[in-house]
């Protein structure tokens, strides 16, 4: 009888707290929105799957081997972390404290005591080491989105750059807005954290993965989680701004055709973007070297077979293994906190600001330029959140005058905005990094 | 306290300043790039309007498909479906 | 002429040892099986071809880096090594015993002595800890088979889900032969090699080598082999255990058209599932999530580039190092032992039990019933083995009725042996991992 | 060695009957999981029917194929073809 | 303003060396190569973009977390690692060069300095480690092009073997010439280097890089730059050799239909081929092996799943990394360098030699045998390059006799030459490695 | 420097004669397991004689192609087109 007594002291329900039911209650509403609502399912699926996973009691999926250790907490392994992390006391708490801020050397001294004692990592641990703590994940899903990407509307009309550049102000506007929150002493965040849960308004969700991965890994699976909701809901944040900044002629603009956009150009543009980031900001190299990269594969003409691999097979299996680490992100004690409500509403703050600033940008440009050459609607694609954003620009433009498709003109700004949130990137990476 | 807001001031101050520059650079040198293209290595015309021409005729590919098309088409199905 | 005598003496010729021969000519009989017989040939050309690499002497491709020094045996390094493994003798046997059983930081010690003296993990050997020793290669492998598997007949007659049960009797009663043989003094296995050798029972691959992985690594390599060929031999294991236990009137039983079922239907049941396993077993988390995954990303229809990156290329990529992984294990000194000869008997009685279990249950349920809703031949499938065990069924049912059909009903308890192996591996990792 | 086969035993009388109570756990919450689906959310019996279609229809593809399908397939094809 | 300043400080513009900039400029060059011309764009566009990236100045995406600490040079950071590395002096060009020396045990303590100091490792950094570092990708992409290899023709004329080993005296004879450059002390290298140097001759790029990076890391920038950039010229370096040692009537030969081969002798040739290795050659064991490998999983027939991914999504994921990481080893302190101008000198040499004595070879065997069986020109076809230099024969022999095709002749001398220059692969790291 | 000199020549030597003697064994055990192959297991002519055919068929499929075939094509090609 002693086995089935065991059996059900390792159980999930005897364990269970309610901080974990509650967390994969909340998984189970990410799958929700994402296979019946449509939001981003290609990530919200794996992070969804992956937030259940995390929180299944006694499994220790997300945990390291020093974590699994010290949740069981035997006297004799507890003493050995303790000598290998220096501290005085076994208590777990004190040992887990420890271990968090441990330098590496110690951490190797914990983490082999650990493994001696018969306890591993975690399967989502080490999808996570693998994918996103080593930083592969999200630049090689970015090269996927450069092989993906045409930057023919761009630069048939290099203009609406600005449009992506004013779209950023966004992701600057929340970061005073976390500081806010800190001063104000309602939450606690660093300016790490403040930049990271900035980046959400850059909605573009690699970036998003990689910042928060270099800047606040605590945060990491909310702001994922807000990054990637708030994207699949651009087509209801948006309009409403859209609509109160614009007026009926404005949206009724038509814009030039645009025109055609040789070989040439194409293959030299990330080139040329490669050469900028590199005499402009290196920080911003790993990504926007790896988003060259994958647009030169696409439009060079010759690595065919490469450029397909990149935007199908290898970025189809790092989604996978993304998604799932980003979901071993939201275990209880990390997600259930005031802080997590603090990033969703700066989060879609943020959209709002960068949606607002890319209309008005457009609407300033027509000023300066004293014509109509601009339809103020494509200003919002700025955002990126590829192609949501533009095809939500050309939406509003048809409910305007039904002649008027606008898509491929809000391309040029909606591709804008994944390298202006790239730089924003760099540059929070090199200041507060 | 003090510190934090300064230090989020000058990041919003500097980081929105160096998106515009970065980005108006490249405006600058995509305008030259794209110029100097098109002076110096126009893309041939009669290539570029066969180039563009499968999309335009695409939707009516099955119209003005002859035979030599459909033999081709299905030698290929046949293989991908076979392989 | 020393380079001459050099090159002999390197030479696989001159070293090879009787029993690196028989083992490559283990590994061809298994090329053999594979490519002519059509035996799992795509697991079993793999393992055959990763065992004759393995078996190459002086190669060293199946050794870790330590060993490889190990096995050259210069002086002056194995005294590097005995320092740092803490032993007094500098003879090479007295080395390797300790380097197998090291701490963690011996461990490391060890290897950072072999490779400052020039040698190397061999190329198996890393493939076997990346693929599986980190547990990661069969769990990547559960989640391509949940993608490749249609639940729909199961959730048309769950009843059939006790089938799969039953047959997982098979798995047990092969671990009480195991500690029969070890009691008797025939054999020496631990409970934990006990409990890895009778999940062959379940006849499901990639629960077998991660069982085997964790629980006795050291059988990994026959326990594999063996759980691989009596899949392939399902059809001739199976069909006269099946005719022996039925009458030819059960045999001819025709049984209810399936209902259709909804894609809700098949969307939430994996999600049920893991609930379940959450709650009752979480040590089956890691196979079973990932199997639940799988099939929740095939049949929620908004991710199919993911199920279908799961079902081809990732699987594909992830079989192919699984296998030359298995084979690295197929060395002489852990093959060719009595062992292997138990592994092989115990086995394939392992499979004859389950099958029978399986078929006599099937009979329990008819009589509990008091009807004949179930024709007894589809109990077999249970042992999983699929699509090859309902595949069975469905020849031995026409042959005693030519008009039917038992595929699809045996469909159902085929995976469910999926499910009732990987619970069975979950009890057995819980209690003696 | 006694202890081995009580540990043998144990291990095959909770696992035995581990695996069955799971199995029967799962048997009734999926029966109830299918009452409820089909009673709150029945699948929508005209798009069932036109879900089942095609898989019936395929054989006579070819014959009952118009012009606009034999247009479509090939525009497809050739696509595929060239890219 | 300060903020500014560091901005412009930590800008590239402000920190390129000329070296980068020339390194930048040569990237640019293997990328116009690739795309315009055409020279091999699979390994020059990845390999050329990865140059690129390694010399984007501070981005230290090539450099480990070690070097980027020691060149960002604070002096705690140094002291720091100083003391791991067990040096007196905190001067940064003492502390780099104890690291390259460094034990395993002193590399792993200064690892753990500089990671706790907050530096990391590249990107290009890391993707070296896990490609090239652990021979990985080589081999992998070794059994790739087994799994693309048709033996039919070499079995249908074995002979042919005997032209595939000819052209590899190019690769001793560069060995010899790389010696007599250092003797005569106009550079200095190694006979590790003069090795590795010499298989740029076999005309094999994984081949090379495998070679490369066991024995001499620090060139396989250059050498696999010039390995692959000859292959590409292979249509302009060996016409006018094969011109030279033929006479008109020669190359006029027509030679006898190739005989059908059967399926049996297909599957049977890799496995030959690999017991052959295993007896003769262990060294060579890794690339052959995974080339057999490769070979049988694509003629065995039941497998096909497996041989599909084996030549499309992992070779085509494999190959965009190891550019890269190719890529990273063109930094401008190892690339701009006397010994960079001998490798390219010698390469061409190489590839010169070979190709003479593949047509030689085919002349003695002519000689020998009384008769006019081989058409010399397929002789060239022996240092691999395939299936270039087999086009190159087909070429030249068309415009003697325009009825008279030698492709598939030349198939067979063609993929001799893979595996002769994987014989002398093996032979050179079981010599110097 | 002179120990350079000889490693090379060793080298070349070794190298070169281990390289023909290996692609020799290689030769002559090729020459032997095809004969073996060819004597005891030959393949089935009828067979080899169909294996053949599709490759010399397929440049002519269009030509030869009769209904049943263009509905199988087309099946497949729509299928990998909805898929
Ligand atoms: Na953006
Ligand atoms: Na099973
Ligand atoms: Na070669």
């Amino acid at each position: 009888m002693d086995k089935l007594l065991d059996l059900w002291v390792a159980s999930g329900i005897y364990n269970i707290s309610p901080g974990q039911a509650l967390m994969m209650a909340i998984g189970l509403v990410l799958l929700f929105l994402a296979i019946r609502k449509n939001f981003e399912p290609l990530l919200l699926v794996p992070i969804g799957f992956g937030g259940i996973l995390a929180n299944i009691p006694e499994a220790g999926l997300a945990f390291s081997a020093v974590e699994n250790a010290i949740h069981f907490a035997k006297p004799e392994v507890l003493a050995g972390l303790a000598s290998a992390l220096g501290v005085d006391s076994a208590d777990p708490h004190a040992v887990l404290d420890a271990y968090k801020t441990a330098s590496h050397s110690a951490h190797t001294a914990a983490t082999d005591v650990a493994l001696d004692s018969g306890y591993n990592n975690g399967m989502l641990y080490n999808f996570y080491s693998v994918a996103i703590a080593s930083g592969a994940a999200p630049l090689i899903i970015f090269m996927g989105v450069g092989a993906m990407t045409d930057f023919g509307p761009l630069l048939a009309n290099p203009k609406t750059l600005f449009l992506g550049a004013a779209a950023q102000f966004g992701i600057f506007a929340t970061v005073l807005g976390a500081v806010a929150l800190s001063m104000t002493g309602v939450m606690d965040f660093s300016i790490q954290d403040a930049a990271a849960i900035g980046i959400i308004g850059g909605a573009d969700g690699p970036t998003a993965i990689y910042v928060a991965s270099l800047l606040a890994p605590h945060l990491l699976g909310a702001i994922a989680v807000a990054a990637y909701s708030y994207m699949a809901l651009v087509p209801m944040i948006q309009p409403p701004i859209m609509r109160a900044l614009t007026t009926e002629s404005e949206r009724k603009i038509k814009m030039h055709q645009l025109r055609h956009v040789s070989k040439t150009e194409k293959i030299l543009f990330p080139i040329l973007l490669l050469i900028l980031v590199a005499l402009l900001l290196p920080d911003a190299a790993p990504l926007l070297g790896m988003f060259c990269f994958g647009n030169l594969m696409r439009e060079c003409g010759v690595v065919d077979r490469l450029s397909d691999t990149a935007q199908n097979a290898l970025i189809n299996i790092v989604t996978i293994f993304l998604g799932l680490s980003v979901g071993s992100k939201l275990s209880a004690d990390k997600f259930l906190d005031l802080e997590t409500l603090g990033i969703l509403v700066l989060g879609v703050i943020a959209f709002g600001i960068g949606t607002a600033c890319g209309v008005l940008m457009a609407k300033l440009m027509n000023k300066m330029q004293g014509g109509d050459a601009i339809n103020p609607l494509i200003g919002s694609a700025g955002v990126s959140a590829v192609p949501m954003a533009a095809r939500v620009s050309n939406k509003i433009g048809l409910e305007a005058n039904p002649q008027n498709f606008l898509l491929m003109h809000a391309m040029g700004p909606n591709v804008a905005g994944v390298i202006g949130s790239a730089v924003a990137a760099g540059v929070m990476i090199k200041f507060v990094g | 306290m003090d510190n934090l807001l300064s230090e989020g001031l000058e990041l919003m101050v500097f980081g929105m300043g160096f998106v515009f520059v970065f980005l108006t650079l490249l405006v600058i040198s995509t305008g030259v790039m794209s110029k100097l293209v098109n002076k110096y290595a126009p893309a041939p015309v009669a290539k570029a309007a066969t180039a563009r021409k499968p999309a335009a005729a695409a939707p009516s590919a099955g119209a003005s498909a002859n035979n030599d098309e459909l033999v081709a088409v299905m030698t290929a199905a046949i293989k991908k479906y076979r392989s």
